[in-house]
């Protein structure tokens, strides 16, 4: 079992459900013979043809529009799209078509595609390549949308996605592409719509998903060693639509603090339907609102700015403060 | 006659062979007007009736294709001068009438075969009764009660669709999975003049000819989108937009249910041996508003309404077979009875269409139910039964319903 | 001055936005002889010529991509998107290009496109034309988002919109088109990027904007003639993004309990965005959380359902008991 | 050599006539392939350095316009190589070269007049050069400090366009905008093979075709989509796509920059006397990675490198100088030099560009300021000054810049 990158465990999962189902097509730009600009379709046209492994046209409505037609006709087709910020041109086949076509349908028609987005910041990239649109899709009743965090998550959230009978918006950290984590294929994952406490606590309640996992991580171990000696929970969401809100309101009624973190911006990021939630249902457990911590209300700004604009460990700990002082 | 019967009239018997298409279409460099179709026009039967012949275009039907041919043509006029007398009883919100539009529809429609699929957009009423729709299914999109009343996979006929061009990339990958499979199935896409502007359409042709899929793109071309004429889209004839993207065009004469059944034929027939897609431009005319809600006499002129009446597809087809003797008085008076008894079905099963369950409205929002709007469809069955004898008489009865699931 | 109907407000403005700018111009699908599909625009075309009413190609991303270019030349464009439903194949232009572009340009080019767009349901439509798709923007930095909910905001709003050096989604309430208001086009307006309190109340401030904020006034009649005599404050927010929380904050911290209605779905709703901000500035005021009433998380379901589906002076009224019961 | 002189060269100086354009290109149905270009290429300097002549497209040249363009070619490469070397040393994040694209932007960059606007992609450092734009300005993008480092109207040079064929729809407004002010500028529209692809660049084609814009839509066919072969895009030479849409397309060698230049003028006449839009494909070769983020030997062949170099833009301007006796040694030694400045000044500047200050962030979101925004920048504000000794050593000097404010 030798350690694997995120990239290359979604690697492993394509690979392995396009073994396990020959319907499963993997189509988008650059996605064959380069493996895709971070190589997670590496080697997958080489094994399985050109026939499974499309290079489409330059035309992201093109490519999720033909995706349906081809899970109309019994295919599995997984699209990559390259960047979160050329997601766009597809809004409509994704809003209206995908995630609209099994409820007009009465049920009679599944829709089993999956969309993979490399999502934002922190690699030092020109604009439209940073960007968190999470918020986009899962406001979108129809849709399912996770984000993964770390290669375990990555390999089993991939197979769950491509196997799911409705189309899954499937958000991959790509600063996180190339951290490494122990992989055990025959592991048993948990349920893809669930969320998982990654580090228990008891004083406050951090929820996070994708990249901001491993900052929320930290925070919680640098708060642990901190004067104040805070102990605090730290949920991976994993699952942006829908919500698996079990284990977080079990624990915010525990803890009675909650800060959300994520790097898309905080204006009706995904941070707004937690608190609004959470606070709805453990109103007389919170000592504290529950703050958000996320991108500032801007376009993502030039790369040399990113580190000031993204959500890090400082800014995680500066509302956990927040949190104490109410 | 039964309903069913008239239904599911797949392309005709006889062993009809199409023009080899090459992949040079006729070209001219004439710019459209709206009411002149220009010189490259495929036609096989005059707007009086009689039957010509076209060098690329051979068909060879019996008498009783022609006739069951003109019947179609009928009945599914009947059914949309029926559901357009419902929308305005207030039977259904709103209707899109094909009305000058039957022959485009029944002569592709009937050029399909049972494993064809065909893309529609929201008009496309001909084509589903050819592929054996009950008419009375496409009301309840209508109406109100569902987004689609038939489930698609069952004739080979999609849903509905109101965006715009977006189902012209359905039917290229639909057809890209025909070509996996390696079977000899095709697709027609189905949409208007005015969705050739649309990206979505222009990106359909270029996966369709990048991969060579098996899809005709078959563009009703009735002079309007709404309320804007054809050169609010083009300044040049629409089946030339083909050339373009490097494969076939071709503009048939939309009001001729002859041509355009074998122009379609051919290109399926070319789609199937694995020579891509087509475009086929039917030449047509929108002969009433819109739909129920629009009003044409806003932007259009009367006299143009006359020029195309003169060209209706059913009369040249009635005039062939009267001129052909073909058809009897019998015959005539029988395709009417088949009609009546169409459009009470489809008045008669309108009107006793119910309305859904409020609760329905939970109902297949995804493959495999979240627990969140399980919790949110509780909820509202909840509050639904708190209204004793609220205000809400409608909810509250219908909320009793859902108590029994 | 003539009871003037909400649509008949929105001609009247962009009239008046004309003929103060020759610059202006408006542009769409239908917009020109017909009059746009709702009377709109009508008359417009005749009075200020094809070159300013311009009918264009059917394509919404063509609409607005060219609007940004006609902004760039120094027009003020005027865009009509036909339905909600139809603004998604634009969606790349607007949250991409429009939105992005002043902040790209380091604040050298302003971007003066508004978009027009009649929203909600409740008025018997076919599917994609009852759709509420205001978060899909409200959440995208660099717009700004307002909804009207009556002829004389109409009227002012417009204008307030088209002079504006920022693109602006405009929100207009299809089913309160043909409502009728006194309209006096020589009063003064308040800003454009103001909320305003439509009725005063004491005891539960209700927040609503475009079509529901007369069912919240309806809610807010029907509270005070029952049995319990209820005072609900009922507050137009007119402007989405950005929100206006002046108002908002003053009205709750004295009320101490909210609502937001909107017909949107819930899930990542302006309620939800509203319901984190109003905790976080009014913890200690709340006596219940900030409760929300929306759409459900379905696609706008078929007509005949959408009674039960939008919110009504009953879910207000239960909301609102909700509320009290904390 | 100032660096200033030697930007902000326009079309040069002599009168020169491009051929002039009727409707119908010249078309042919032949089968692209990525390395020969077909008959239909307009060339007017073959690979040799051989002036040749073209019945539609004269151009009549001073020998310093052309003493000119070759020094601009030579300038523009040399900037390009820098900011790749610069890249390389980690100065910029990213640079996306122009290798081997040299002759289609500088020829079409001195075709347009200073009232012309350009709407480029992310890879027309040549062409902002010809607006006048110090490249200097370009490298702000690509090192992270800025999105954009010019003014576009300063230059009539539009901001850097990633999100691939939206600038065509931009190009298109803008063009329906000179239409509307009656004046006699045009537009120039640059986009790849692949985008071409995209629904926008198609209906960028149907506004300007339908409003007969005076645009000019500008493809430099470089044969690659990162790693997409031209025949993932097409399979008729991308000129043709604009029959499909009823204006003129023609296909130049776009490593000739004698007839990018007559051609791009050409059409930029037809533009501004009222014939609408042209499509020209630059026929050329990326020579270079995508980007320096990108690695061509996983997808293409060493060879075909190999016989695109022998039709080298420069290479052969040069040669044809030095044949016909325009250029002496000293001449092109003067051009080396103006070449080293220019790169030292990039190189400079580059390298002492200051980062921006944090709270940058938050400027120029919009152009009327909001509560809401000022509200989350003094937030920040207040957090940076917090870090007295903090962690974020950065922040927190920034923080101090930004008190000042
Ligand atoms: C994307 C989108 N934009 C706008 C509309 C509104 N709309 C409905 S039908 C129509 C005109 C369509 O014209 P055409 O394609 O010629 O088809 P026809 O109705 O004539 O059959 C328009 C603009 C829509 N349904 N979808
Ligand atoms: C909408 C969109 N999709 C994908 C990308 C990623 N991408 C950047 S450049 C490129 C290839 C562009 O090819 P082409 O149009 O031929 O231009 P070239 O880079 O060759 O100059 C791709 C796919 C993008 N920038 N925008
Ligand atoms: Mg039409
Ligand atoms: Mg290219």
């Amino acid at each position: 079992m030798a350690p694997t990158t995120l990239a290359k465990a979604v690697n492993m999962g394509l690979r392995k459900a396009m073994e396990s189902d020959p319907k499963v097509l993997v189509m988008g730009e650059d996605v064959g013979k380069l493996g895709g600009v971070f190589r997670v379709t590496d080697g997958l046209q080489k094994d399985f043809g050109e026939a499974r492994v499309i290079d489409t046209p330059l035309a992201e409505s093109g490519i999720v529009g033909t995706a349906i037609g081809l899970a109309l006709r019994g295919y599995r087709p997984v699209c990559e799209i390259q960047f979160d910020g050329f997601v766009y041109p597809a809004y409509d086949q994704i809003v209206s078509q995908l995630a609209k076509m099994h409820y007009r349908s009465q049920g009679t028609t599944p829709l089993p595609v999956t969309i993979r987005i490399p999502f934002g910041g922190g690699i030092g990239a020109v604009e439209h390549h940073s960007e968190s649109p999470e918020a986009y899709f899962a406001h979108t009743a129809g849709l399912k949308v996770v984000a993964c965090s770390n290669p375990v998550d990555a390999y089993f959230m991939i197979r769950q996605a491509v196997v799911a009978d409705d189309p899954v918006i499937f958000f991959e950290p790509k600063r996180r592409y190339w951290e490494k984590a122990e992989l055990d294929e025959s592991a048993t994952p948990p349920p893809l719509h669930s969320a998982t406490v990654v580090r228990p606590g008891d004083d406050l309640t951090v929820l996070a998903y994708g990249p901001m996992v491993r900052t929320a991580l930290e925070a919680a171990a640098a708060a642990a060693a901190a004067d104040e000696g805070r102990s605090l929970e730290v949920i991976d969401l994993r699952t942006l639509s829908p919500l698996d809100l079990v284990p977080v309101l079990e624990s915010v009624r525990r803890t009675g603090r909650c800060v959300v973190v994520h790097e898309a911006p905080v204006f009706l990021g995904m941070g707004s339907e937690l608190a609004a939630r959470i606070t709805e249902a453990c109103f007389y457990s919170l000592e504290a609102p529950v703050l958000r911590v996320g991108g500032f209300d801007t376009p993502y700004p030039p790369s040399r700015l990113e580190e000031a604009y993204l959500p890090d460990l400082d800014r995680v700990l500066d509302a956990v403060d927040h949190a104490f002082a109410f | 006659m039964s309903v069913a019967s008239s239904l599911g009239g797949q392309a005709g018997g006889g062993e009809v062979a199409g023009g080899l298409m090459g992949r040079a279409a006729p070209e001219t460099s004439s710019v459209a007007t709206s009411t002149t179709a220009g010189p490259e026009l495929v036609q096989l039967l005059t707007p009086e009736g009689e039957r010509v012949s076209h060098p690329d275009y051979a068909l060879d039907l019996t008498a009783e294709d022609y006739r069951s041919l003109y019947r179609d043509l009928v009945l599914v006029r009947r059914v949309d001068v029926e559901a357009t007398a419902l929308q305005r009883q207030g039977e259904l919100g709103i209707w899109a009438a094909l009305l000058g539009q039957e022959a485009a529809q029944v002569g592709s429609g009937r050029a399909l075969l049972p494993g064809d699929y065909a893309f529609p957009t929201y008009r496309e009423h001909g084509v589903a009764y050819c592929k054996g729709v009950d008419p009375l299914k496409l009301l309840g999109l209508f109406r109100g009660v569902s987004h689609a009343g038939w489930d698609p996979h069952d004739h080979n006929f999609g849903l509905y669709t109101i965006v715009i061009g977006s189902q012209t990339l359905h039917a290229t990958g639909y057809a890209m999975g025909i070509q996996k499979d390696g079977t000899e199935d095709a697709v027609i896409a189905y949409f208007g003049d005015g969705a050739t502007s649309q990206g979505d359409v222009n990106e359909a042709f270029v996966f369709a000819t990048v991969f060579n899929a098996p899809v005709v793109f078959f563009c009703q071309n009735n002079q309007w989108a709404i309320s804007e004429p054809l050169e609010r889209q083009t300044r040049i004839p629409l089946y030339q937009r083909a050339r373009g993207f490097g494969f076939p065009g071709v503009r048939v004469d939309g009001n001729d249910v002859l041509a355009v059944l074998a122009v379609t034929r051919a290109a399926l027939r070319n789609a199937r041996e694995g020579n891509g897609p087509t475009f086929i431009e039917a030449f047509t005319y929108r002969m009433g508003a819109h739909t129920t809600s629009d009003d044409p006499t806003r932007y259009r002129l009367a006299s143009d309404l006359e020029t195309w009446k003169l060209k209706d597809p059913l009369e040249r087809m009635k005039a062939y077979l009267v001129r052909s003797g073909m058809a009897d008085a019998a015959f005539f008076a029988g395709v009417e009875v088949d009609a009546d008894a169409l459009a009470a079905h489809v008045r008669k099963g309108c009107i006793e269409m119910p309305d859904p369950d409020p609760l329905s409205i939970f109902d297949g929002v995804y493959a495999e139910p979240t627990a969140l709007l399980a919790e949110e469809r509780a909820r509202f069955a909840a509050y639904l039964s708190s209204f004793a004898d609220g205000p809400q008489a409608d909810a509250d009865s219908a909320a009793a319903t859902a108590g029994g699931r």
